[in-house]
């Protein structure tokens, strides 16, 4: 048992470190964010920008073989690189989808002409990508989308809306999940695509969020044609395309809950009085504060337990879910708290108030969002409960039947 | 045995319920929320005009003197449809402190004002927790000098009851050097200002002991806004269980999932705990019980909790529409956290309720 | 809203008061129970003595007509007599299934020369009854019962098992739920009968709990005979007389918490020490007094809300299920702290602590029994989703196939 | 990265879950649930003779030189089998005790019998929580008189080491003046007794600092009896989900029903926390790094909550038959009460890594 990096490990931090020293700007406050100040076509051309540079040094697609333009190396040196990167202002989430879902599928599935197209100007952040699965109808259960792909000649007509999409208002390209057979059971009518976001009837329509950001869309296609070309996979093959596009998701190690949690909150008891004493005293909190290292330094050591499952060259399992599930609620339970530790005025916004309470507060109001994208806890739970613990799948009604015969369709 | 309300005030509820469904919709508690209105115009009046809000001051001062369980009701029906009125700064806080230590001119002159919504009253009473240094209030007998704490309603209120040191202090805020400062809010639908004084004339109320008339309108404030957490939480819970009967996911109905089903059973559990304990707060507040503080000390935490409860997974049961901003989840997540921290969080509440217990048992 | 009497309540009280003073014992420790120091024997002799005078005074059967035996009461004075009572040491368990389920069952299924015969003995304590409906494999899934009753004449053949039933080592008749067709689906094909539980064929074997005591039992019947007279209600018509009898349970107002578990908590909280420092002075444990109050006073006020409804005359609704959900746990909870309280000294059995601690030890090792008798937590749930919420059963599949078909049977 | 035990520890895991599996069986744990032994005989003989129980005891004092990690298997190993015998008071405390505060001559004496199973160990070393006033046992440099409070094990131990003041001394339990007191315990598989001493002959530990020692040996058993916790609580996770994939009700397997289910992947989701907590703590007691402290103090109130929770609603889940004295469930209920306080419970320790946090953090 050894947390330290063996002598490769080291070297390549050492290496990653300079870099990143050389060329990446380090955070100054917890919650300060890549782009501050910036207005959205500012920060877009920024991300590209840092993008390129990442590409052309070999750190956007470190676990990709080197012909696609990767750099061939471990996992673990990816999770070395993102530990590392981690301390800096960078535009993460922007690329986030591009390389983790829709240019792998793109490596997979599409045709030698469409690597050599979309790989490349996709990795250097020229070109960015989105998903597009869910649908108004179709959120957990992905199998009951209704977008319409009709064939006609060589191309495709695709009818249909879909939901949660993050980042279509700036993206160039996407993978798209459509419905090409309706007389098919749920899961055998799909057909995956590669959309052009700019293409004519595409259009986008930012969803606003509780915390008052935008960062998904809905995006509604109106007799959008699609090159045959641009096919991912065969035609009705696209759950087990899709499935392949999440198992990449799925190699990534989940979690993203701060680490610092407990510390915020000693620093805000330091700050409060609980009946004319420092809250810090108080036997409550203080229980508080030991919990909060708990839940969290209890998720950063599951994904130890998953980092040393990836650097023995194998995949984390599924087990990995209670991450999510764990830091979600504990975010929201201890941001919660930390609020109520200011009594009425903690219900002041946090302009108001000292900056530490800016990050709880966003925690406070970013929290239910994180216990639902990317799984609702009840879908965590699921996963937990049927493929680590063995038990029996719901009982399914909907799995053999033609789709347009669902009373859902 | 009677552990229930009365027909008759049961109808005003029905009333109140009736009225609130047509004018305290969705969308006129966004017009607050997003800054276009300081606060639902026709909901105050509407409240004022059928002497809901001024159910518990008696008829000689302008009120209906229908007593305080008929506005326990209202404040049930207030806090389920999410009503963004000055109801609790002026009605449970302000008007209570006035009619408990008030001489009976201060009571002559400001309860009717109040009652018949031509003064918005807010009160700041004092709380176990803080967060900045007191406020360097400071009252010479005749003017008061300093800042208030963040007070909810106070960008439009006329008049303002203080606790500054040992004394309750009442203060014309059209007097002569009055600011006012609007704060940021984790609920806009509740709009809070900072008021700052430079020798503005003020009186001090006439009662004695303003430590323990500030603790028992405290109690009374507990009690009624258990009962807008309880409807809070019943509105969400209701549109949780409505959501989920007409969702469908996996072929069903998403409410015939037993994850779904138990928590909101869980839910439901919580809000009747709530609710009963509010209803007891009602019946020691309606009564003057002794067991006025630990009941109303009960009723808080247990509704802080059912509303939170409620506020939470009532979004996580949505899936994901609930945390968007056309929801009105979000509404209920910012309230339940407005109204169970506003005269101090359920930990305090907690400790009182404690406190209480073992007194008692001693 | 008034929690005080109504004149005639106050007057019925006064009365039950006196009769009670006059005749009864009043408890002098909080766990005190009728009957300790006598043997068994003894103590159902005592049972049966007590229950013979409160017959006798017309206290045994308040809401039963007069010409059952009853007094005609209400059920408000039903419940006045046991509020009175509960300060007293009776033997309420023992007649507990004979005055709620048997009797009540005879009175309504059986034909008159029967009830003639079993009322009164049953009303004076002089015949005990139980209730034999679960089985090993029909739990909470009554419907599932395999104990096999063959017609013969005019009697029937009775083969099978029962468990959980209380009593059964004392009681000298029972309810028996039996299944008569195995042709028919899992709920039309039971018959519910008496059965002498002294007749040949009837072996008693005592459950050992984890507290050590054996309330319940095993009954094992073999070639058991009961005459057709004894059947109640129709052939296959056993699940509608179990129904029926379950309802007369359920119009008892449940939930059997200690109303004073934090005044024990208090007290204990004062004989330790946390810290150096008295353990009541810690904010921790204050918060738990706290919540042990607000569990316990909020199922008191619920009761208070379906006698209310039975005060009016109405019968309270499934929502009393949340007092046995939230009371059963609240004990759980409540008496772990308690033994916490003490740190490692906590783990001395109460033989060696003060007999404050005999109290909550009893409460912890009765919990989860009392977690599951009488329907579990998901069971509970269960009820409140789908009868007080309205939501959809489970989705069954074992509804309408022939029973002998059942992969279960 | 490599945050997982070695394969030659997994080896001596399997080896001991073998054993395990064939002599520490109910009915073995029975013999002393139900008084007719003191301790599982046939288990402490093959985890001495395995150099299991020895594992951390350098060779030159007669242990298996395997180290701590090693240890903390075995401890894992003991606790999913509720072994019945005196492994944490010999060797989690007292061989610990004696390793770090005794003399070259104490250590070369005791552990070595320790080790060999010759001489049952048991220790009493403080706790932040206590009921009844501190026991009278004075020590006079020579001699020990007064009383004990309740030892694990304390009516089997030949040897004990106790905290006397600022002490830790050390006392032959075949001495004279010796008697002994059994007293009844809530887990009656973990016997317990009272020591009572008459000018009984006795020493100090040589080590300086015995409070700091005190501290250090009580972290190091928090990390090995969370180890135990874990496996206990794995234990009755594994048999809940078995028995719900054989028992049918509805039509249905139990374990198929959603509320089931989630139910198991909460109790799952404690487990797996307290495991990489207890990983964490078993590392930091390994490399005797500074987070020991508070790594032993999260994994303490980890792998409690862990075990409690797999035991109260294990017994749930099984519905009737996991509330009957023939299922081993109770067993759990019972273990997991006594290692959860047998230190000092969740609270005392969840106060201590409070603590340790805000040392950290200031």
């Amino acid at each position: 048992m050894d947390f330290r990096d063996t002598p490769e490990e080291a070297a390549f931090r050492a290496e990653v470190r300079a870099w990143l020293e050389a060329n990446g700007q380090k955070r100054t406050r917890p919650d300060e964010v890549f782009g501050e100040g910036l207005d959205d076509a500012a920060k877009l051309a920024a991300a590209k920008a840092w993008q390129a540079k990442k590409a052309a040094a070999g750190y956007a697609a470190i676990t990709w073989p080197k012909a696609a333009g990767g750099r061939g190396g471990t996992a673990m040196q990816q999770v070395i690189y993102q530990q590392e990167e981690a301390a800096y202002l960078v535009p993460g989430m922007i690329f986030e989808v591009s390389i983790g879902m829709g240019l792998p599928t793109v490596m997979t599935w599409a045709a030698p002409e469409l690597k050599a197209r979309f790989l490349r100007p996709g990795l250097a952040g020229e070109e960015i990508w989105c998903q597009l699965f869910s649908e108004p109808g179709a959120g957990s259960d992905t199998g009951g989308v209704r977008t319409r792909a009709v064939r006609d000649g060589d191309d495709w007509i695709i009818n249909g809306q879909k939901v949660w999409t993050s980042g279509a208002h700036f993206c160039d390209y996407g993978i798209l999940l459509t419905r090409s057979d309706w007389d098919k059971p749920k899961q055998e009518g799909l057909t995956m695509f590669i959309v052009d976001m700019k293409a004519p009837g595409v259009e986008v329509r930012p969803i606003h969020q509780m915390s008052g950001d935008a960062e998904f869309n809905e995006v509604f296609f109106t007799d959008v044609r699609i090159p045959d070309s641009y096919r991912l996979g065969p035609e009705c093959g696209g759950w087990k395309v899709m499935l392949s596009t999440l198992m990449q998701e799925r190699l990534s190690v989940g979690g993203n809950l701060p680490t610092d949690l407990h510390a915020h909150l000693i620093a805000l008891a330091q700050q409060c009085a609980w009946d004319e004493r420092p809250a810090i005293e108080d036997d409550r909190v203080r229980a508080r504060i030991a919990d909060a290292y708990l839940q969290q330094k209890g998720v950063e050591l599951v994904i130890a337990r998953g980092l040393t499952a990836i650097s023995k060259g194998k995949a984390p399992g599924p087990e990995m879910a209670i991450t999510k599930l764990v830091a979600a609620k504990t975010m929201q339970d201890i941001a919660a708290f930390a609020i109520e530790l200011a009594g009425p005025e903690g219900l002041l916004g946090f302009e108001a108030l000292g900056g530490d309470w800016r990050y709880m507060q966003r925690l406070w109001l970013g929290s239910p969002g994180a216990r639902i994208a990317g799984g609702t806890d009840e879908i965590l739970k699921n996963v937990i409960a049927e493929r680590v613990l063995g038990l029996p799948g719901e009982i399914r009604s909907d799995r053999k039947v033609p789709f347009r015969d669902l009373e859902s369709a | 045995m009677n552990f229930d309300f009365s027909d008759d005030q049961r109808l005003l509820q029905d009333a109140v319920r009736t009225m609130l469904a047509e004018t305290s919709t969705s969308q006129a508690v966004r017009e607050v929320l997003e800054g276009r209105a300081s606060h639902a115009e026709a909901v105050w009046h509407n409240l004022i005009e059928m002497g809901a809000a001024a159910a518990a001051i008696p008829e000689q001062y302008g009120g209906a003197g229908l007593g305080y369980l008929a506005l326990c009701l209202v404040a049930e029906e207030a806090g389920r449809h999410l009503a963004a009125v000055p109801l609790a700064s002026s009605f449970y806080l302000a008007a209570e402190a006035i009619q408990r230590a008030g001489s009976e001119a201060q009571k002559q002159h400001w309860l009717p004002k109040i009652a018949s919504g031509e003064v918005v009253a807010t009160a700041a009473l004092g709380s176990r927790e803080r967060y900045r240094p007191a406020a360097p209030l400071a009252f010479d007998g005749q003017t008061l000098t300093g800042a208030s704490p963040a007070l909810v309603d106070g960008g439009i209120a006329g008049l303002a009851v203080l606790r500054v040191g040992d004394d309750l202090v009442l203060v014309e805020l059209a007097g002569t050097g009055v600011s006012r400062n609007p704060l940021p809010s984790l609920d806009p639908t509740r709009p809070l200002a900072e008021l700052r004084f430079d020798r503005t004339p003020a009186e001090r109320l006439a009662g004695a002991n303003c430590a323990a008339v500030a603790s028992r309108v405290l109690d009374g404030a507990a009690v009624l806004l258990a009962f807008e957490q309880v409807g809070g939480a019943t509105c969400i819970l209701e549109a949780t269980r409505d959501y989920s009967l007409e969702r469908k996911a996996f072929g069903r109905q998403i409410g015939s999932f037993q994850a779904m089903k138990h928590k909101m059973a869980e839910i439901y559990t919580a809000i009747e705990l709530a609710r009963v304990h509010a209803y007891y707060g009602a019946w020691a507040l309606s009564s003057d019980a002794p067991e006025l503080p630990r009941a109303a000390a009960a009723a808080r935490v247990a509704a802080t909790r059912a509303y939170t409860v409620a506020a939470e997974e009532g979004i996580e049961l949505h899936g994901g529409i609930g945390f968007t901003w056309e929801m009105d989840c979000h509404l209920h997540y910012r309230r339940a956290r407005h109204l169970g921290q506003i005269i101090g969080s359920e930990h305090a509440w907690r400790a009182r309720l404690a406190d209480e217990l073992i007194k008692e048992a001693a």
